[in-house]
């Protein structure tokens, strides 16, 4: 399937983009991630959460939606 | 979760006092109210390695944001017992000393608001997807995480 | 107890929207500052007996006000790490709906003021003579107890 | 000795005066409540606080001072 996959503030500059699509065949986030960490090395060691139909979800959970949110630590406030 | 429609709690830039002082006033026609309680978020100049912050830029996963800043009203109308609470996030440029955070809760009485307004300043920095760019004097930046 | 002096606290009537909008300008300024806790006292219009509360007239016991008030401040920049502290207390008619009581804490991080201005305004309430006749529609009044 | 006793709020409806001279002739602060309990009866059903150089005192303290001042319930903020 295709998904969307956003980056915000630090990881849009590791990755070197804000969106980008992308074809993936697993099911997994942790999948997703192995994918992610393939292309962006960069990722690996940065602190960062995942958002799917904007809840924050684990590695294990299973993919639902077809747009993946990469979210650095809060700074709000 | 109530049928309260999610608003948008984002505004362009700095937070103004005379934006405050409007709100402020607003509430002076609710005549049950007896206490406010007013967080303000200012922006540090914090030195770091030498170099002094300048200005914060905000980013927000905003559709998310709003989501999560909903439910932090509706948990806290839940437990505690307010007659009104406010809730403004500035996004972009943000100078050292201008405020970035409002919120803004209202009560008949005094002893609920102090921990109503901690418990949503605690959850507005824990749960809502808000990124913070510091840049420094020299144009250089790094990237704030809430503590 | 320190050398600051001991300051009047006391304004004449309603404390202003406007007022407290120049107290939140004067702190942008303090670069160091990163938080803002403000409480607000507003006169609620309360129905005793069918009849409705339509303002507050206060009077106090200024000279022994003024030395709490500066011991509650001591006290309390003594126990928490605030940068700076300003309470203003209304004295004469204040209005239902207007404002009589500001208080204004401010610190480097946040963690500190919410507890701080709890403190302060609890000490204000049960240890500054001050008092309140409240004033009916009809010109009937009594006089109001803290709880 | 003279004493000036002050009456705030309520209390000065109570008396009918905010402040007066009396001359009295005891030590403590209790001595002085049944000296004014005599003169205005409708003080004793009343709640309030007597100060003393600025600050609360008990019945039974010593009067050290010409100004003493009966404060009502506080009502501040």
């Amino acid at each position: 399937m295709e998904l969307k996959i956003k980056y915000f503030g630090l990881l849009a500059e590791v990755t070197g983009c804000e969106e980008e699509s992308i074809f993936f065949s697993g099911n997994s986030i942790s999948e997703l991630l192995e994918t992610l960490y393939t292309s962006y090395s960069g990722l690996k060691d940065k602190d960062f959460q995942v958002a799917q139909n904007m809840e924050l979800v684990s590695p294990e959970d299973k993919i639902t939606n077809t747009n993946i949110v990469l979210l650095p630590p809060f700074a709000g406030g | 979760m109530s049928d309260r429609e999610i608003k948008n709690v984002f505004v362009q830039g700095a937070i103004s006092a005379e934006f405050i002082a409007r709100s402020i006033v607003k509430h002076q026609s609710k005549n049950q109210i007896g206490a406010h309680n007013i967080f303000l978020g200012q922006v540090r100049a914090d030195v770091v390695d030498e170099k002094t912050v300048k200005a914060i830029e905000y980013t927000a996963y905003q559709e998310m944001a709003n989501r999560k800043f909903h439910e932090i009203r509706e948990a806290a109308f839940e437990k505690f017992d307010l007659t009104c609470m406010h809730i403004y996030h500035s996004l972009g440029l943000v100078k050292a000393g201008e405020i970035c955070l409002f919120v803004f809760v209202s009560s008949p009485r005094r002893k609920t608001i102090f921990e109503a307004l901690e418990f949503v300043v605690e959850e507005i920095k824990a749960k809502v997807p808000v990124f913070g760019k510091e840049i420094f004097e020299d144009s250089t930046h790094q990237w704030k995480v809430n503590t």
